[in-house]
């Protein structure tokens, strides 16, 4: 009979502990962010998807070596390039060279994981990581991003 | 002849008012409450302070398609709603806000208000077992033997009160706590002096009564789904939702009456309406502050708890005060 | 290694009828061969480099006699899995038990079955929880588990009649 | 399809827990067997999420699989790609920087806190209370905030690499961090008083769940339900790896088997990972988070190499089948939810259907991780 009562006591007692905590907790001020109102500054190493790094001339660094192609765990990169012919001076003398030139760099987000292995396998700092992150669409077409043209804007 | 007709009319016109829209705006304030305690600001989008989001939920499931289980028993799928919600609002008719605002005054109201409360039981039976859900069936089943169980201690609570006041006239009852607040049945007396554990007791029943959390065992999301409204969309979600809100107004004022005094103020001085409705929205608050508390308790938790305490000592609260009564 | 531990090593030895003598650490090289050629037996492993110490290769009518004794021996059942030996024709199970005490103690027992006809014993009589595992192991490799009670597809649709990990698996 | 369920008194009726269910936390299915209320038979569907990560391990290079592993889990993500790493480095015998092992460690620790806190929340959630569980994601978001600043990503990291790690900590981390463990003994304060005392609480989880050593024994179940049982097993403590033989923590025990043991241990769990980092930030050294030999193409030579691993759910193994080329010739994860939900079958039959619910919520179940 004893136990009847005090369990029935501590009971109550440990509910209105409980209850004193819900009632601070009431008077504290809200933590939460209002999401579309208001938002917040990715970090410096948030991860988003890949974006093209330009030189000092506005054109990408990347030399279309397709490492990050071969990298890639979810093949979700497709790059082509063209070779072009230029002239460089060396030694006072026009010599003809070839090199590569990025003409396409797709990337396809829906099946990108965000894992970073491109970034990583780059040789020539030609990547790095966009802050974007509230990317929503009800279209499949929307995510096939086509960098170097995402480039070419951002630059314009 | 006409003008009581008329009466009438203004009288049921306002309690359903009065009903829905406390349904509609107690939604509100449990969502922004429940932020609050969650450190969330709550619904805040739609209108100031989110005042506009009722009228928008009701919207939405008003413009949704009212769907019926293929192998449901239609005809009680389609009452069950309405039964939660009209007595829910008939109890309105009895309960006086104030000396003068009362829809229609009876001598026999507590025996209406419990009659009426009974019907929401049916309520859940009927959608529980109409919807042909497996879930539905066992909420149903769970939420008859919550509210039977819970419908006795309560009821015992309510002779009491009876007893001390010597009236069944819910008007009267307030008028014989009139006075400073050591007058409400809520402080001991000489005659009755378990009346705070009464109180306490009657809070537990009411908010079982109500299926509200931590006795939400009717719906007890993380078991049974939604419990028997699992099957309900469009309104008839809508009135389940409304109706439960309906009942904790009632609920609350019913407590109000027997225990606080009704409209009576604590000090005495201007009695009116303002401090019922304090009262019962403080009481309110305290609902939506343990449901936003506690978790869930068991079924054989609930049981146990109705017949082992509240039952025994709600009779041991009867007999003692008959017996004071005798002798004071 | 603790007595008990010492003790299992014993029984699972007494197990061969010609007492295989110990061989050594193999060489990362060498073990291509031996590998493939390797015969039953109790092999001691370094825990630091392989991440167990005892691997028991056993034929798989072996194989309860050889659960039994770890069973015995308080060991609790880690996993169950297989591996597709194409080149030698042959699916190994590979069974995984170590233990809840400080005598730390990995124990391998494998076991091989031809590819053709996969068949090896349960040991969900002995360990309830191998259960789940041999079921996914069937549903990885088709290797029929023997007097399972409920040997049906448990990650793979229920209706699944293939075997992703097997090596010649085309999707 | 007509008329009404009927049911006749004393038979049975089969109950789909899921796999849409509020209470399993994903797509599981339960098919239960009832009779009223009670569970008569138990049985438990998986596969609904299954991925097949292990041939994934067998078709990519060992770096392509590393963001693999962090989708197993996606709430103590760290732990599983901490045991991956582990394994390569063992087979391929990369020696790692001890500032690296230390940092793994933190932010293992801290990962494993942050699992255990959405658990708390979501098992109270399971019993009905919900607030608990926003108090939860309030905390677990100062350490998401945390480790997002040091590996990039809140949930699913990528952060270990063969040999050491992504990129170092900064200056940042370590104060927030230090400034997180006091925070976070408040905190724990706090759920003590608002959960664990709540007489509600207790009696929903007290002497019910049973699930004793034996049991777990045959089903190998490691993790919180073993030391819920008595069984004081834990992988950093009975086989340490990485560098946790140099810090001093308790494994929690409990010998009561039931629910609330289980809640118990997790709960004395967060405080001993607090411990852990509180150490790791103390002894933190200087150094090279990455070997100065590293080789270029990973190729561990032809084995059977094995590493078991401490998550947040229990004891985590990967067997790694080598034949010497850049792709894993076998890759076995033993999951250790796989092993704790087997025994969810056996253990369930004839408890009412909210306790073998709570039960369920207690063995900390992750579906993406028992599926695979």
């Amino acid at each position: 009979m004893g136990t009847y009562f005090s369990d029935i006591i501590r009971g109550l007692w440990s509910l209105l502990i409980g209850l004193s905590i819900t009632f601070k907790e009431f008077f504290k001020p809200v933590v939460t962010v209002p999401y579309p109102f208001k938002t917040i500054k990715m970090t410096e190493r948030y991860r988003g998807h890949v974006e093209l790094i330009e030189n000092d001339e506005g054109k990408p660094k990347c030399v279309a070596c397709g490492m990050c192609q071969r990298a890639c765990p979810s093949g979700c990169i497709s790059l082509a390039s063209k070779s072009v012919s230029y002239e460089v001076e060396v030694k006072g003398e026009m010599k003809t060279k070839k090199k590569k030139v990025l003409t396409k760099y797709d990337l396809d987000f829906t099946t990108c994981s965000l894992c970073g292995q491109c970034v990583e396998s780059c040789n020539f700092q030609a990547l790095t990581f966009s802050k974007e992150y509230n990317l929503a669409s009800s279209r499949k077409e929307d995510f096939h991003f086509d960098l170097l043209n995402r480039l070419k804007e951002r630059n314009s | 002849m006409s003008l009581t007709i008329f009466n009438a009319l203004v009288a049921v016109v306002a309690a359903i008012a009065f009903a829905a829209l406390n349904a509609a705006y107690l939604v509100w304030a449990e969502r922004r409450g429940a932020g609050r305690i969650q450190r969330r600001p709550g619904p805040n989008v739609n209108g100031p302070l989110g005042l506009l989001q009722p009228p928008a939920d009701g919207l939405k499931l008003m413009a949704k398609q009212l769907t019926i289980p293929g192998g449901a028993d239609k005809a009680l799928f389609v009452v069950a709603p309405v039964l939660a919600m009209v007595p829910a609002i008939m109890s309105f008719v009895t309960i006086p806000f104030s000396d003068t605002i009362v829809a229609h005054s009876m001598n026999i109201g507590v025996l209406m208000l419990f009659a009426f409360a009974s019907l929401g039981g049916l309520a859940i039976l009927f959608a529980g077992w109409g919807s042909r859900n497996k879930y539905g069936v066992m909420a149903s089943v769970r939420a008859v033997s919550q509210s039977i169980s819970y419908e006795i201690p309560m009821l015992i609570t309510v002779i009491t009160i009876v007893m001390i006041t010597g009236t069944m006239n819910l008007k009267d009852m307030v008028a014989a706590q009139a006075g400073g607040f050591w007058n409400w049945n809520f402080f001991p007396s000489f005659s009755s002096p378990l009346m705070p554990i009464s109180f306490l007791l009657f809070f537990v029943c009411t908010l079982a009564e109500t299926n509200r959390a931590p006795f939400d065992l009717g719906e007890a999301e993380s078991e049974l789904v939604a419990g028997f409204h699992t099957e309900y969309g469009s309104m008839g979600f809508g009135l389940f939702f409304m109706g439960e809100y309906a009942n904790i107004v009632i609920g609350t004022s019913l407590m109000t009456i027997l225990f606080l005094g009704g409209w009576n103020c604590p000090f005495g001085l201007y009695p009116g309406v303002w401090w019922f409705l304090i009262k019962v929205y403080l009481l309110i608050f305290s609902f939506i502050w343990i449901r936003w508390t506690f978790p869930r308790t068991t079924i054989y938790g609930l049981l146990n708890l109705s017949w082992k305490i509240l039952i025994p000592i709600s009779l041991f609260n009867l007999l003692l005060t008959a017996g004071l009564l005798k002798v004071f | 290694m603790t007595m008990t531990n010492e003790s299992v090593k014993q029984a699972l030895r007494d197990l061969f009828p010609d007492p295989v003598p110990v061989v050594d650490e193999p060489a990362s090289e060498d073990a291509e061969e031996k590998e493939e050629t390797r015969t039953n037996g109790v092999l001691e492993r370094d825990h630091a480099a392989y991440g167990y110490d005892i691997d028991v290769q056993l034929d798989p009518g072996e194989l309860l006699a050889a659960v039994m004794i770890v069973d015995k021996a308080g060991f609790f059942l880690e996993s169950i899995t297989g591996v597709d030996w194409i080149k030698n024709d042959q699916l190994e199970a590979v069974y995984d038990f170590s233990r809840y005490d400080f005598d730390t103690c990995r124990i391998v027992i494998r076991t091989r079955t031809p590819r053709s006809t996969p068949k090896i014993p349960t040991i969900s009589k002995v360990y309830p929880g191998a259960g789940w595992h041999e079921r996914e192991t069937h549903d990885f490799f088709g290797i029929k588990f023997d007097g399972h009670p409920h040997l049906v597809p448990l990650l793979l649709p229920e209706d699944a009649d293939f075997h992703p990990l097997l090596k010649d698996f085309k999707p | 399809m007509s008329g009404p369920i009927h049911i006749q008194p004393g038979e049975t009726f089969t109950l789909n827990v899921g796999p849409q269910h509020p209470a399993t936390h994903g797509v599981l299915r339960v098919k239960m067997e009832m009779d009223g209320e009670y569970i008569v038979k138990a049985e438990t569907v998986l596969g609904y999420i299954h991925r097949m990560h292990e041939l994934m391990g067998e078709n990519r290079t060992y770096p392509q699989v590393l963001p693999n592993l962090s989708r197993l889990d996606y709430l103590g993500a760290l732990g599983y790609t901490h045991g991956h790493v582990l394994v390569i480095e063992r087979a391929a015998g990369i020696e790692v920087p001890e500032r690296a092992e230390y940092i793994r460690a933190i932010t293992v620790e801290l990962n494993r806190i942050a699992s255990h806190l959405f658990w708390f929340g979501a098992f109270v959630m399971d019993l009905g209370g919900f607030t608990p569980l926003m108090y939860a994601i309030e905390d677990r978001e100062y350490i998401l905030d945390i480790l997002e600043a040091v590996t990039g990503s809140r949930l699913t990291y990528c952060y270990y690499r063969f040999g050491g790690l992504y990129n170092d900590v900064d200056d940042d981390f370590i104060s927030a961090t230090r400034a997180f463990i006091p925070r976070m003994r408040k905190q724990l304060k706090k759920y003590d008083a608002l959960v664990t005392g709540n007489i509600i609480f207790r009696k929903r989880l007290d002497g019910i769940g049973i699930i004793p050593a034996e049991m777990c024994r045959k089903y190998g179940a490691t993790g919180p339900v073993s030391r819920g049982a008595g069984i004081d097993f834990d992988v950093r403590k009975n086989e340490p790896y990485s560098v946790y033989s140099e810090f001093d923590f308790d494994t929690p025990v409990y010998h009561e088997c039931d629910s609330l043991a289980r809640y118990k241990v997790r709960m004395d769990e967060m405080e001993q990972s607090l411990r852990i980092i509180e150490q790791g930030l103390d002894k933190l050294p200087d150094g090279p988070i990455m070997p100065k030999k590293k080789p270029k193409l990973i190729k561990p030579p032809k084995g059977d190499y094995y590493q078991a691993v401490e998550t947040a759910r229990g004891s985590f193994g990967i067997r790694l089948v080598s034949d010497g080329s850049k792709n894993a010739y076998r890759f076995k994860l033993r999951s250790p939810t796989y092993s704790n939900m087997s025994l969810f079958d056996e253990a369930c039959e004839g408890m009412l259907i909210m306790d073998a619910l709570a039960m369920m919520g207690s063995l900390d179940l992750v579906i993406p991780e028992i599926d695979r």
